[in-house]
């Protein structure tokens, strides 16, 4: 057994936002629909549907890439607030929710910042500003998080955020192994109210095939109460018979399917079109001015009807088709964006 | 492996910038026939460029699932699909986090805003954190890549604000309090901070007290300018060494190879 | 639902064989829109039939893997490729049992060689367990799929030697003790054992003491003769029915397209 | 929080035949090679040189379906003995292994049975006749030990096995839920010295594709300290990287790769060939008589010198021909099986 450091077991004072009772899950998974039916819909008839103020959402993807950008656009568009966030590097994903200001607590491992891209003002005046409350984490253990739910169980433990202020301000709590004695973080479970997933390819029950990184989807898809998939393309359930090893996510899953081509720019949707860094930069930039950002958000997402209208606004498909070009990562970058 | 390890000294001061000379101390830390998590800038520059000079067989993995890709230019995430273009797995981020967790990785690299000397970094915020002077993005995947692989290093500008003796918050551990903190917090044994490559200087560990030790001062630069943008007293090593620049080799490739567009090279 | 639900009666008695009255009976369990996690044999062959019967939006899944086959035949084991023969999917172990453990999945089967009246299962051994006279497989994944699924059935011939009031081994549980026993061995609420399917009738359990209660008995079974194949008190359903014996329809169903080489239909 | 049906925590009187200890599994993965280098070899010196007396192995596949065969094969043919086994539905695996009397202890899930074609007579003598020690588990549970293993925890919690004999001869311990006081079993982590998995694909280095169902396989072999892989065919490297998303066993497990084509017969390989029934009947009915049996070992492991003089005397091309073709599962099986 370790000397202790601590004196005594430890639990995080951060709010924990959703319930890791699992029997609890179990009865709302009982009643889930099990047959395979046409889920074929829009992105406003699925958000209004099955998003409501005051909804824990799990989103999926990386932050800028394989992200339901057109979903997001969506939730802002139709106004939800107070809802709850899974911070899972939530990055462009995160700076759309909280443009629309529809974000009024978040699970964090990672937020306000786009990586190598910067930082999202409004992101930071948000959380800055006490509008978002915040209980601490890490990418592990929002990605472990999600997988206890989708293992059907309270917790599971880790050997990460021992002995920092990360641990002091989530919602973990210290255990011992029962076998070997060693201390342990015990995360509990996350089932998400909602996930938002962009996949290649679904048939119209939701049955999905993801192409390159899985990220925690396999695991988010089946946390969450309920799922919304966009997806590039639908395809025949003929096409998913055919290789049912390559299904990620089974339709007993999904909520709704909507079909949404170039649904994650400006994220970057692998093997498909690369991100669109011009436009990313953009969104950094109205946002230094507040006022200035307002117009940018209410000129790229709330006053174009759908997404396809946004899409447009960035460029249309000519932008889209170069986006394409650069997925393809010719021998020397610059060959292509010094076009 | 020396940091300093003893190479024909060549002047090269006019010829490099902070970053590429940071850049290649860090790659000549990466043992050959190793694995490391990296994040984008610096450090997936520094895993680049040794993959192509000491350690041919570095194995890169991004922690949202990239495995071994023939990278064919600089992510500008983790998570976008440089990161696995022909890779040997494009998997997932519990993939990921587990092969560090079962004590597969070797090698991490952290950012932060803050750093002790124990090596605990605060990439969270300043300020109480309830109500938070500046909010930074928060852990990331900091503290499991600093919790579970057996070596973290950081690439960081060095200052007095940066290098502080009392940090806002604790995001991400380094030695904790010092000997046996980790281990007693539950963090795995024989793990924690490695090298810390600054602007000034290679810093280590002291192995008894997990302190920071200067190990070598970069060409031109004395103890004093170290310590004086450090807010914390600093250990020296008995045989504190100059950073060996880089060599033209080295430099070509970073340039020609590694970052043409000087996306991180351009950033000194 | 009840199983012997009122339909016009026909004395098929010499048009069909214990097996396919049993699984017909079975099939007739599964409510259209569920989920069962299946074996092979006549669990199998009852899922088989529901889907072409009564429950045409039954999901079929094995707990290898294997989601939603077009299933070509009768499979051999539990993670042959007829179980994900043109699947919806074609997962692992841990996705079908974290699956139920969810609550996403509502019937599963079990075999054994003794089961109590609480609809307690013994399918590890007879006789003292380090040293047994009689060794069996063991749980499988019995156990797992009976604590996880809200509806556990059973497909079994009836005997006094079988249907025992003292297992030797408690591999799998039932309603173990009785009343909250479940709930307080941490087991999920709600869950536990649904029907009981032998040569003889068709055994629920009594709601209240969670002890198995007959609910009807097929054409020309007497009381007697089940309890003289039982060996513990069997409980009785107030309004005791003659269970439904199979219709032409089902037959031929059964016997054309679910088992036509009569693998398990011919064991009877 | 429940009423109390147990007086106390209990804990399995199961001898647990591994450590669960996640920081010694962590020394040895350490200094696990790295490098991608030709892993390329024979089964019989992959067994010769990473399989000893008294080493406790993982199989993976589903008891006749994509088991790895061949290298059971060579564990027998080399003599192996005090073997432990993981009885996660282990049914034509293990019988080879009791038949080469090379197994004294074993976690059970599921042994000495072969599903719907009957019982094993000759494991069954050695599990009741006392040769064999056990310790009793559930197929989840050993899927899910493996898992724990594979993420480099010493243990994981579930819903399963609780107030049963198989949780009382199990090594496992039920604990509390730290958030909402549910009782739980603790499942130690199962790291096995050994793992032995047959594979669709794979490079030289040991990067793997599996088709069709997983099994426990993709746990086991992170979970494993050694992996040998036999896999039906060798692909180029290039192979692996254009469809990165494919690879089920990255090479960084893997210290060894075989080709063996038909490496799973009798078993079952998905898309390939078909279990061979009528073969898997002629061992059943072997074991009716130990001196029959022990001659039928002898002709069928031990005295060929290779898997291929194994597959010769079972029918060779022509047999495995005619498996092939039952794979696909014409309309009708009896088409086939008549001619």
């Amino acid at each position: 057994m370790p000397q202790s450091f601590h004196p005594e077991e430890r639990s995080g004072v951060g709010p924990l936002f959703t319930s890791p009772d699992a029997d609890q899950a179990r009865l709302f998974f009982r009643q889930k629909p099990r047959r395979l039916t046409n889920k074929l819909t829009t992105a406003r008839d699925a958000v209004a549907r099955l998003v409501g103020d005051g909804d824990y959402l799990g989103v999926g993807g990386f932050g800028s890439n394989r992200i339901p950008t057109a979903l997001l656009h969506e939730v802002v568009r139709q106004g939800r607030r107070q809802l709850g966030l899974a911070g899972h590097t939530a990055t462009h994903d995160c700076q759309i929710l909280i443009a629309g200001d529809c974000v009024d607590r978040c699970d964090v491992a990672y937020v306000v910042g786009l990586e190598a891209r910067g930082l999202s003002r409004n992101a930071r005046r948000a959380f800055e500003e006490g509008r978002v409350q915040v209980t601490e984490w890490t990418n592990a253990a929002l990605a472990w998080r999600y997988r206890a739910a989708a293992m059907g169980v309270p917790f599971l433990p880790a050997r990460i955020m021992l002995g920092t202020d990360t641990a002091r301000y989530s919602a973990a709590r210290e255990i011992r192994c029962p076998f070997t004695g060693i201390r342990l973080v015990a995360l509990p479970a996350l089932f998400p109210d909602v996930a938002l997933i962009h996949v290649h390819r679904a048939d119209v029950y939701g049955n999905c095939q993801i192409e390159g990184i899985m990220v925690s989807d396999h695991d988010l898809a089946r946390a969450a109460r309920r799922v919304i998939v966009s997806t590039e393309r639908i395809i025949p359930n003929e096409d998913i018979r055919r290789e049912p090893t390559r299904t990620a996510i089974p339709y007993y899953c999904v909520d709704a399917v909507v079909e949404i081509p170039y649904g994650a720019y400006p994220g970057n949707m692998p093997y498909e079109y690369f991100s669109d860094e011009e436009h990313l930069q953009e969104w950094l930039e109205a946002e230094e001015d507040p006022a200035l950002f307002a117009a940018f958000v209410r000129e790229h997402i709330r006053e174009p009807a759908d997404f396809a209208a946004y899409l447009e606004r960035c460029g249309g498909l000519n932008r889209l088709q170069e986006l394409r070009r650069l997925e393809h990562f010719p021998g020397k970058e610059g060959d292509e964006s010094d076009r | 492996m020396s940091i300093s390890r003893a190479r024909k000294v060549t002047n090269l001061t006019a010829d490099y910038n902070a970053m590429e000379l940071m850049i290649c101390l860090a790659a000549r830390c990466l043992e050959d026939d190793s694995t490391v998590v990296v994040g984008t800038g610096a450090p997936c520059a520094a895993a680049m460029l040794a993959q192509r000079t000491s350690a041919p067989n570095l194995m890169i993995m991004f922690e949202a699932g990239g495995v071994g890709p023939l990278l064919p230019s600089m992510p500008i995430s983790v998570g976008d699909s440089r990161t696995f273009f022909r890779g040997l797995a494009a998997g997932s981020m519990p993939e990921i986090m587990e092969a560090c967790q079962r004590g597969m990785v070797d090698y991490t690299f952290l950012g932060g805003a803050q750093i002790d000397m124990y090596g605990n970094v605060n990439s969270t915020c300043i300020g109480d954190h309830t109500h938070p002077r500046v909010r930074f993005p928060g852990s990331g995947g900091a503290n499991d890549l600093a919790s579970l692989c057996w070596r973290t290093m950081m690439i960081t500008p060095q200052d007095r604000r940066r290098f502080t003796s009392r940090l806002d918050f604790l995001t991400t551990p380094g030695y904790l309090t010092g000997p046996g903190a980790r281990e007693a917090a539950g963090l795995p044994p024989g793990t924690g901070p490695y090298r810390v490559i600054t602007q000034l200087a290679v810093i280590g560990f002291d192995p008894a007290s997990l302190r920071m030790r200067v190990e070598s001062l970069h060409p031109g630069v004395t103890r004093q300018q170290v310590s004086d943008n450090t807010g914390f007293e600093l250990l020296w090593a008995e045989a504190l060494g100059e950073s060996q620049p880089p060599d033209p080799e080295e430099l070509r490739i970073l340039r020609q190879e590694v970052d043409p567009f000087r996306y991180v090279i351009g950033r000194a």
